[in-house]
This record gives C-alpha cells, sequence and structure tokens, in this order.
C-alpha cells in the first residue's frame, strides 16, 4: 500500500498529508516532486493543499502544467484514486480531471473553520465506510473556495450521484446559512464520471485526530485504504 | 550617472549628525563617498543600531540555563527545550510601512520574522500578532481610514501566512485613538530545530565563496530611508517606491530551499536581507566571523537596470539571503537553488582584513572595516524627564451608570469582542497543530517535530503604560505569563517589542526607560529571559506620540498533553472559583475608558511574588487534575472575564456567581482591573482539594459559584445582574464582523 | 511588442468583487454605478517574435484565462 | 455608459504573479514573452449618468487602485 502525495512549489499541506497517513493510519506515504513524469507503483495519489506556484493567475492554473500533471491524468485514466484536496480540487479542475471552476468566496475572505458536511454518495473509493446523509466535522480554509458549473454540468453531477459532499448545518440541513463560501448547490467535493478522482475544497487530513477538535476525516483515508486493499488482493 | 557631492545638507538628509560624521571620517581616514556614506546611514540607524535603546535594552535578563543563543547575537535568539530539541522565535514590527501601505506593509512584516526564524536554522511553524489601530466605530472620527487601513493588514498577514503555510494561532488587537494615523502591527514567529542545527550568521573560512540567493533587487524601500536619492536617477524618482512588495511564494521557496541547503552541510555561514539588505548582511557576517567581506555589485541578481551601487545596497528588496558556502561545496549549493527554481549568485568571498569591500565593475565603490559598522555605531544615552505618579482615582466624579447595559455595550466593544473576525482569516489550523488556536488565554501548538506542546501569547497594554510606564512593563509581562500558566503552561522565555514616540522627547524616553525596567523586572521574576525583540520609535500621528505600547510574547512548554486548559466553561455543575486578590477602584480599567471616555486613574500594581505564587500553583492544580478551565482576568474586570468564560466553550454555559463588594460600588466590584486574578471551573468533588492546596500555597481563593444555565447571573450584596447568554453572545460574536462587514476588501488578496 | 490580454468573469458566473466595487463606489457618492465586473489585465511587453495568433489563442485560453468562468480578448498594442 | 478601469503595478514595484506568469508562459512554449505584468481591469456598465471627470479620478485613486503601488487608467468605451 503505497500512497504518493505530490509537492509543488508552494505546496504546504503535503506534510500534514504525509504525517496523517503514516502516523495515524501506518501506511507508506511519499513525497512526488512536480517535475517527476512518474506516478508508477502508486497505488493512491494525494494532490495536497497550499498556494501552489503561489496561486498566481489563478489557483491551479500553472500546477497544472507541472510535468507530473501528464501522470497523474494517465493514472486517473487506470483508475487510480486520486484525492484533490482544496488547492488540489482547484488543480484537478483546471487540469479538466474534474469539470467546473472554484472562484472567489463570497465574501471574498480567506475563511479558517470547521463545517459540516453531509456525505452524499458512499460508493466511491472515498467514502464507502460511510453512510449518506452521515454528517462530518471538517476544516475549511480557503479563500477561493466557491465552487462554480453552469446548470447543465451541475444536474449531469447530481443525476449520476456525482456530488460526494455538500455543506450542511450541524443536523444535516442543506440551507444557504450553511454554505460557507456561496457554492453552487452547497457542493464541498465531486467525483469524475469514473468515480476515481475525488476534488474537496474541505481538509480531512485536518480531522484525523480527536485533539485536533475533530476525526471526522478518517473516514475519507479509511476509506481509500480499504479500497486499496481490496483492489490489490 | 554621478554621485552627488557630499554636503552637509546631504549629511544631514542621512539622519548623520556632524559628530557622528567626523567619527566617519576618522573610522575611514578620509571623507566618506556617497556610498560609504549611505552605508553608515542605514548601519547607524535606530533601526539596526539601537543607538537610542541599547542601554536599556540591556537592563532585560538575557540570560539563563536554557539559553543557546542570547539576545542580539544573532537574528533570533534559541532556547533549549530538552532532548535536543530547541525552538527559535522573535517579535518584529512593521508599523510605518503599514501605516502606508497596510497590505503590503504587514505582508512584508510576516516575510522578514519569518525570514530571522528560518535563518537561524530553525523550521517555522507558528505565528502571532499583536495588532493597534485607531477606532473603527461608525461615530469615530476617520472611522473608514481606520477600518481600511485593520482590514488591509489583517489581509496582509492572511495572504502572507496562510500562502506560505504558518498558522497565526494567537494574537491581540486593540482599538484606541492614540494608533490613529499610526497603526501597530507587531508579528512573531517561533521555529523549532535540533541543537546541533543552530545557523550562524558569520562569514568564517578565509576564501569561502558569498551566495546571494533569492528574489532579484530592485529600488524597493529606498525612498524609506528617505535621502537625498532624487539625485540619482532622474528618470527612476518617480517610481521609486517607499513600499516593499511581498511574495510569499518565493519565501516559501527559499525557506524550503534554506533548510535544505542547511541540512546539507554545505553552509558556514547564513544571513538574511532585511533592513538595509545586501549591506547589513554583509558587513554583521563579516563582523561576526572576525573576516572581511568583498562583494562584486555586477554579479547581484538585479530586477532593473541601471541600477546605482547605492541603491543595489540599500534596496530593502524582500524575499533575499546571503549565504557563505564551504569552499569546494559550491555544486551542492547550485543543485538546491536549482531544484527550487530560484535566482542565485555567487558574489564574493570571504577575507581576512576585516573589511566590507565592494566592487562594481571593476572598481572599488565602498572600503569600509565591517566591524566598525556594527561595533562603532554611536550609543545615546537621552534625557528622561521627571515623572509624577497619577492621580488615584475618585470615583464619585464617575456617575453611576446602567450596569446591565455596561457588560453587552464593553463585550461589543471592538477591543473586547470576539476576534473571530480576524483570526477565521488566518489559516490557522495548517502544519496540524494548533490544538488550542485562537480565543483562549494562551494558544497551545503541538510541534509534531519534536512531539511538545507549546503554549504561546502576546500582551501589551498602552494604556497602563500611559499612566504608569513601569506598571506597564510589568503588567504586560506578567499578563503573558498567566495566560500561557492559564493553558498548563511552564513559560520559558520572552521576546519584546518597544512601540513608542520619539526618544528625543524626555518624556518619551522617561516611558521607555521605565516601561524597560518594568519589564525586566517582570522576566527576571518569571525566569524567562529575554531572546531578543525589537524597537520601534518615532511612533506619531499629528495629535502626539501613540501611548507607549510594548508588547511582549512569551512562550511555554506544556509537560503532557493532559495538563492543557482551556478558558471556557465546560458543563453545568461546575464550581467557579476566583484566585488572587480582588480589590480595587475602576483605575485605567476599559470600563472607565470605553464607558466613560477616561485614560486616568492609578494602576493597581502587579506583585510580582504573588503572582509567581498564583501560577505555580494554579499549574499545580492542572496537574492534579483539579481545573476544568482556566481564564485569567484582564480588560473588563471579572465581569467580562466570567461572560467570556461563558461565552468561549463548546456550547454556552451559564453561570451564577456571588461577588463580594469590599465596600465598593457594583460597577467597580464588576469591572476593576486589579492583575493576578484568575477564575477557575472545577469539579465540585474536587473543591476541597482546591482549597487544600490554594491555603497551603497562601494563594486567595474564593468560590463565587456554579455554572450552568443560559445566562450570567452576577450577585453583589442585595443586587443581581441577570444577562440572558444568548444577548451577550450576540453582542460579543458578531459586533467586530459587522463593522467591517462594508468595508471594502482589499483586491489582491487572493 | 506590447500586447494586452483583458479577462472578465462570465456574465453568468457571480462576481462578488464586482457587487463590492459598486457598493463602495456608491459609498462614494456615485449613485448608480450600475453592474460592475473586476477583472484581469494581462500586459506583455516582449522584446522578440510574437507568438502567432493560434498560439495566442491558446495560451488566453488554457493559461490566462479559464474558459468555465472566463471570457477573455486580445489587443495587440504595438508591434 | 461603459467605462474600463485598467489598474497596473508601478513599473519598478515587483509583480510576483507577472513574473509567475511569464514563467509559465515559457513552459508553453513562447521562448521569450519578456516583462509581464498583471493588473486589474474594472468594467462599469452604467445605466445613468456618468460621474464627471475629478469624481472618476476620485474613484479610480481611493478606491480601485493603490496609487503607493499602482498606476490607473480609464477610457469610456460607451457613452
Ligand atoms: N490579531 C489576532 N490574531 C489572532 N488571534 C487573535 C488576535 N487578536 C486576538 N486574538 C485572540 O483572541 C483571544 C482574545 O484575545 P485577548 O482579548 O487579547 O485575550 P486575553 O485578554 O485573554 O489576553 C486570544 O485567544 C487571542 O489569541
Ligand atoms: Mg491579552
Amino acid at each position: 500500500m503505497k500512497f504518493a502525495v505530490l509537492r509543488f512549489p508552494g505546496s504546504n499541506c503535503d506534510q500534514d498529508c504525509l504525517r496523517t497517513l503514516r502516523d495515524t493510519f501506518e501506511v507508506t506515504a511519499e513525497p512526488v516532486w512536480h517535475k517527476e513524469t512518474s506516478v508508477a507503483g502508486y497505488d493512491v495519489i494525494v494532490i495536497p493543499g497550499g498556494f501552489s506556484f503561489g496561486d498566481y493567475l489563478r489557483c491551479g492554473a500553472i500546477a497544472r502544467y507541472s510535468p507530473v500533471m501528464t501522470a497523474v491524468r494517465e493514472a486517473a485514466q487506470k483508475g487510480t484514486p486520486i484525492l484533490g484536496v482544496c488547492n488540489g480540487f482547484q488543480i484537478l479542475c483546471e487540469s479538466g480531471l474534474l469539470p467546473g471552476a472554484l472562484v472567489r468566496n463570497r465574501k471574498l475572505h480567506f475563511i479558517c473553520r470547521h463545517v459540516h458536511l453531509r456525505l452524499e454518495n458512499n460508493t466511491t473509493p472515498f467514502t464507502r465506510q460511510g453512510t449518506i446523509g452521515q454528517i462530518l466535522r471538517i476544516p475549511i480554509a480557503h479563500g477561493e473556495g466557491c465552487y462554480f458549473a453552469d446548470n447543465d454540468t451541475l444536474d449531469t453531477l447530481e443525476q449520476n450521484g456525482r456530488v460526494a459532499f455538500r455543506y450542511c448545518t450541524e443536523d444535516g440541513a442543506i440551507t444557504e446559512d450553511a454554505n460557507p463560501n456561496g457554492s453552487v448547490r452547497n457542493i464541498a467535493g465531486i467525483i469524475n464520471e469514473n468515480g476515481n478522482v475525488l476534488g474537496l475544497m474541505p481538509h480531512p487530513e485536518r480531522a484525523c485526530e480527536s485533539r485536533l477538535g475533530s476525526d471526522d476525516g478518517r473516514l475519507v483515508f479509511a476509506s481509500l485504504i480499504e479500497f486499496a486493499l481490496h483492489s490489490a488482493s | 550617472m554621478k554621485d552627488p557631492a557630499i554636503t552637509p545638507d546631504v549629511i544631514a538628509q542621512h539622519g548623520i549628525t556632524p559628530e557622528e560624521y567626523q567619527h566617519i571620517r576618522t573610522i575611514l581616514g578620509r571623507d566618506p563617498n556617497f556610498t560609504e556614506l549611505g552605508i553608515f546611514s542605514v548601519m547607524w540607524s535606530e533601526h539596526c543600531s539601537y543607538k537610542n535603546s541599547r542601554p536599556e535594552l540591556k537592563k532585560f535578563p538575557t540570560s539563563g540555563p536554557r539559553i543557546l543563543v542570547k539576545a542580539g547575537e544573532e537574528n533570533a535568539g534559541v532556547l533549549d527545550v530538552g532532548e535536543g530539541w530547541a525552538v527559535a522565535f522573535k517579535i518584529e514590527s512593521h508599523n510605518h510601512p503599514s501605516a502606508v501601505e497596510p497590505f503590503q506593509g504587514a505582508a512584508t512584516g510576516v516575510g522578514g520574522i519569518i525570514r530571522d526564524i528560518f535563518t537561524m536554522g530553525a523550521r517555522p511553524i507558528f505565528l502571532l500578532d499583536s495588532l493597534r489601530f485607531g477606532p473603527i466605530e461608525n461615530h469615530a472620527p476617520d472611522a473608514a481610514t481606520n477600518r481600511q487601513l485593520f482590514s488591509g493588514v489583517v489581509s496582509g498577514i492572511a495572504h502572507y501566512g496562510n500562502c506560505i503555510g504558518l498558522p497565526t494561532i494567537g494574537g491581540e488587537t486593540w482599538f484606541d485613538e492614540t494608533y490613529a494615523g499610526n497603526p501597530l502591527v507587531n508579528v512573531f514567529c517561533l521555529g523549532v530545530l535540533r541543537h546541533e542545527e543552530i545557523a550562524r550568521g558569520a562569514a568564517r573560512g578565509i576564501g569561502n565563496p558569498v551566495f546571494y540567493v533569492g528574489a532579484e533587487t530592485g529600488r524597493d524601500g529606498l525612498a524609506g530611508a528617505a535621502f537625498a536619492s532624487r539625485e540619482l536617477t532622474e528618470e527612476s524618482k518617480e517610481d521609486r517606491p517607499a513600499v516593499q512588495v511581498g511574495d510569499p511564494f518565493r519565501e516559501k521557496l527559499l525557506l524550503e530551499a534554506c533548510l535544505d541547503l542547511l541540512a546539507s552541510g554545505a553552509v558556514a555561514g547564513i544571513q538574511d536581507m532585511g533592513a538595509a539588505g545586501l549591506t547589513c548582511s554583509t558587513c554583521e557576517t563579516a563582523s561576526r566571523g572576525g573576516s572581511g567581506i568583498d562583494v562584486d555589485l555586477n554579479l547581484v541578481p538585479k530586477r532593473e537596470e541601471g541600477m546605482t551601487p547605492y541603491e543595489i545596497l540599500l534596496s530593502e528588496s524582500q524575499e533575499r539571503m546571503l549565504v557563505i558556502v564551504h569552499k569546494g561545496q559550491e555544486d551542492r549549493v547550485r543543485e538546491i537553488f536549482e531544484k527550487w527554481d530560484l535566482p542565485y549568485a555567487c558574489i564574493g568571498h570571504v577575507t581576512d582584513d576585516g573589511i566590507m569591500r565592494i566592487r562594481e565593475k571593476g572598481n572599488i565603490v565602498a572600503e569600509i572595516p565591517a566591524a566598525a559598522l556594527t561595533d562603532e555605531a554611536p550609543v545615546y544615552h537621552r534625557d528622561a524627564a521627571d515623572w509624577t505618579p497619577p492621580e488615584a482615582l475618585d470615583i464619585t466624579t464617575v456617575p453611576e451608570t446602567d450596569l446591565i447595559a455596561a457588560l453587552p455595550r464593553l463585550l461589543s466593544h471592538p477591543s473586547l469582542a470576539n476576534k473571530r473576525w480576524i483570526w477565521e482569516q488566518y489559516d490557522h489550523m495548517v502544519r496540524n497543530g494548533a490544538v488550542v488556536g485562537p480565543g483562549s488565554d494562551a494558544a497551545v501548538f503541538f510541534a509534531r517535530e519534536c512531539e511538545k506542546f507549546f503554549a504561546a501569547a502576546v500582551d501589551g497594554n498602552g494604556l497602563i503604560t500611559r499612566l504608569d510606564p513601569r506598571e506597564g512593563g510589568r503588567r504586560c509581562v506578567a499578563e503573558a505569563a498567566r495566560n500561557l500558566a492559564c493553558s498548563g503552561a511552564v513559560p520559558l522565555g520572552a521576546t519584546d517589542n518597544l512601540n513608542f514616540g520619539n526618544p528625543h522627547k524626555p518624556e518619551i524616553f522617561r516611558q521607555l526607560r521605565d516601561a524597560v525596567e518594568g519589564m525586566a523586572e517582570a522576566c527576571r521574576a518569571f525566569d524567562t529571559p529575554v531572546t531578543g525583540g525589537n524597537v520601534s520609535l518615532y511612533n506619531e500621528n499629528p495629535a502626539g506620540p501613540i501611548d507607549p505600547t510594548p508588547v511582549v510574547a512569551m512562550v511555554g512548554i506544556i509537560e503532557h498533553e493532559s495538563h492543557i486548559t482551556r478558558q471556557g466553561f465546560r458543563g453545568t455543575g461546575d464550581s467557579i472559583w476566583l484566585l488572587g486578590d480582588r480589590a480595587a477602584g475602576l483605575d485605567a480599567s476599559q470600563f472607565l475608558l470605553l464607558l466613560h471616555g477616561r485614560k486616568e486613574g492609578r494602576p493597581p500594581q502587579t506583585d510580582l511574588a504573588a503572582e509567581v505564587t498564583l501560577h505555580q500553583t494554579l499549574r499545580d492544580a492542572i496537574r492534579d487534575g483539579l481545573i476544568r478551565s482556566a481564564h485569567d482576568c484582564a480588560e473588563g474586570g471579572v465581569a467580562v472575564a466570567l461572560a467570556e468564560c461563558c461565552l468561549s466553550g463548546e456550547t454556552l454555559v451559564g453561570a451564577d456567581v456571588i461577588l463580594h463588594n469590599d465596600g465598593r460600588r457594583d460597577d467597580e466590584s464588576l469591572f476593576h482591573e486589579a492583575p493576578g486574578r484568575i477564575l477557575v471551573s472545577v469539579n465540585p468533588a474536587d473543591e476541597e482539594r482546591l482549597q487544600e492546596l490554594t491555603t497551603l500555597c497562601r494563594v486567595p481563593a474564593y468560590k463565587l459559584g456554579t455554572t450552568g444555565g443560559d445566562q450570567l447571573v452576577i450577585r453583589i450584596r442585595t443586587s443581581s445582574f441577570v444577562w440572558p447568554l444568548q444577548e451577550l453572545s450576540e453582542s460579543w460574536n458578531t459586533s467586530l464582523g459587522a463593522l467591517m462587514g462594508g468595508v471594502a476588501e482589499t483586491p489582491n488578496a487572493s | 511588442m506590447k500586447i494586452r490580454v483583458t479577462v472578465l468573469p462570465k456574465p453568468s458566473v457571480l462576481d462578488p468583487q464586482g457587487v463590492a466595487t459598486a457598493d463602495a463606489m456608491q459609498h462614494l457618492g456615485w449613485k448608480n454605478p450600475g453592474r460592475v465586473r473586476v477583472g484581469k489585465i494581462i500586459e506583455i511587453e516582449s522584446p522578440g517574435e510574437r507568438p502567432d495568433e493560434d498560439k495566442l489563442h491558446a495560451i488566453c485560453r488554457d493559461l490566462l484565462s479559464n474558459p468555465v468562468i472566463e471570457d477573455y480578448t486580445f489587443e495587440i498594442v504595438e508591434s
């Protein structure tokens, strides 16, 4: 079982992801520099949060051209699970691996706080240990996390169960108030058509230890590990 | 392009006195040229030489068994924290740049202090910020401007800290008219390292190559040094910016590259280019190494064409470092810089003659004994005015007001309100360490590198220091120590930022001197050596100098995770106790200031011995598992502190308490600000043990009441004051956001 | 040669920055500034050859703008 | 009426975004894009009257740009 955690210039959650995977889940996790041209041999690829290339121009706009992204695209085709968190989600959208875009938060501020998420699909490699409607408490930390896509795209996403998580209230209601950044239809995370690429604005790696206020994020990594073990056998 | 002649005018414009000029001539044995004059001028400025404050700074205790690098030796002090691990930390101000351009000013302030820390070889792990602005309430004069400054500074800090991936986990923020037009922006950074990883800013090893790495040099920050630069290059005078623009992305690359570099063993010495950029870094490294340095400006990576030696040497472009490399290791160094896509160049080498020698196009453009620049800077013993202690407040002159209304008014004042609007803009969770983030007395950070829990708090009190500078100095140190104790931590050391007015004025110098003496006294009492700090003088606005505002950041360690304590009440049925002495008047209180508009009275004096015992006793009680929550009573007195305990837990928890009035008025009982008091909540089953402990340690302890319900009830003899928590929560939680809701955002924050 | 690329949010995309700017203009006394959109301008001063139109379009479309949310135009100011 | 305000970093001010963009253009195969600056464009489509020039300058200077580090220009595209 081997996780790759991509590292772009300006990534800053790579260490958090590596430590979480190694210390909390005791799996092998290795950093992969953005100039690498192969991600062969990894069971799961994580694109961590941060400010790749300073988030200059647009978040993720420059990172998508890094050599490693060609390899990531091939891995995605082959069905390798790919998790993009925060800036990772932005990179996946910019790369066209996920539809839509992430734009400036509705209130224009960067926001760092715990939010509640409702799990909408538990058949993905990232959520298989969860139940539909399950509520998770996980932090967000972003300035440009407002998910946007046109209505057709959104309808397609919804019809195919590709919305994985939505922002909700503590009791699971999908309301305007529970939407921290103005994302359309309260979308916090989506998957691709094949179901092996997840983009997620909240940070599950920051919610894997109770001393950090929540360990609800374990669901995502535990599911991935289970999935990978399953696929290997 | 010819350098201007050295006339008395030019000398004066460089802030150099005729006596200083003579001294320069003696050092050189000749007249300096224009470039050399510029070099002396920045190196002998207050910012680099502390010429007005150095004698005062000597009063701080700076040694102790944990000190590995002392204050003043390097960019930041370093403290031993056990098992071969150490911390490097420091606070730094960026007040003047933030007044001119709040976003970039604050951002580059963050960048500067982070560089100071990784220059020491430490991995930076968190930040704190201490902020002061003019009033922002709608009715206040210049409210819109003050809001813009406030908003700009917060987004600037957020921009830089978030991008580089360092959490800002705590701070303090005050609003007062004294800071209108002259905001204070002090930022603190802490890093961790192994003892053997401590890097030195010394140029050692004759013949070792000197590398420049980081952003290209531009004409940044030159007007800031305020010179006769107009004659320099006519075409560029218009666009010579006083403000530096920060590039946190570059700094992140620089940080990672420098840590890689230090780990490679190729580095003989390293120094960041902060104020006075290339000048300061070359002569300081040479001076520390007892060596000389020979640098060719042609080789320096530049952003603009046609820069003069003067401009290159004095540029304050950000995100640059000077690295002295062991001869033979150049390729290893190049490889690392190339991996991180950083501009770099080998610009010179270390020499044995003690001279800082600067070349350009084959000519020598400056030649100065390096040590003269750093060690022979003038030192001034300024005059201090006499001081008469302020009159004690005559309480009969304070009209009695509606006290039920007073508490929500205080809680909704920007200075006392919940600062969530600020710290939600900071990524305070990155690095997965903020076990106690912003919103409790001290922040607690789990440093995964060394598996240790550090606590940190930053405090200052301009009002008290204005009224009684010595007490103000003691007070901020004691409060920081108390905040740490409340979180369960033992303090290890402190760093300070002295924000004062113009020291040439005897009354200002008096404030500086007394405040430093008060801080020094308190640091001795708590056994927290000062590991370094920063001095920011000439903080004045058209209405006069700011209230003197020394700020101290203190760092502590928590032995065991189970000792971590927070300020919020945890549930119903706990007993509430007040530890520490109780009686005082409304002198120098926020109640008197915010509700009556008066900066008056004789501040109650900090009893350092009693504080030390109080903190130790609290820590003992925490270790014994007796304490459910602990919160220090500071600004706003016991009433505000109680409200904060009710409002800052995981859920709202009410309280019902009785205050003894000591024959005083109710407003005094509720809102006086005697230092040295801590509110704790305990399980009733543990009360007896707490009482035994406090009796044994001779710490006054009073049971006030019980937690529970959905209101805060305070009874004083026959009166009882009742506040529904919902209303208090509304006042405390929403006021800052509501005030700032309509402020146009700084658009370049991405 | 100077090329100026203008990137503006598509009309259908929420532009909170534009809204906030319009509000602020009203505070400054402009009663009805109407619809305000905030976009980016990228000014390229290139000493060398300019890429052909197709290449320029590709750069604008793939790098300088995101077609999901933005429209671009470019003009050659001097050549 | 349409007004277009362009805000660009002053020539001597560091423009990290421009630098990053120029680098990225090189990776996309434009050998020497030269100096790239990234600024803001504010497009105002106002139904009503347009403020006089002085007022417009004031809005550009005080709200839309930061005169310490940026220059602005505006043009009236239609009126
Ligand atoms: N500028 C800021 N940045 C981050 N946290 C802040 C800031 N200002 C205040 N805070 C946080 O808000 C809480 C209350 O601050 P303060 O009123 O100074 O507390 P105390 O009186 O207990 O020292 C603290 O946890 C502090 O860290
Ligand atoms: Mg405080």
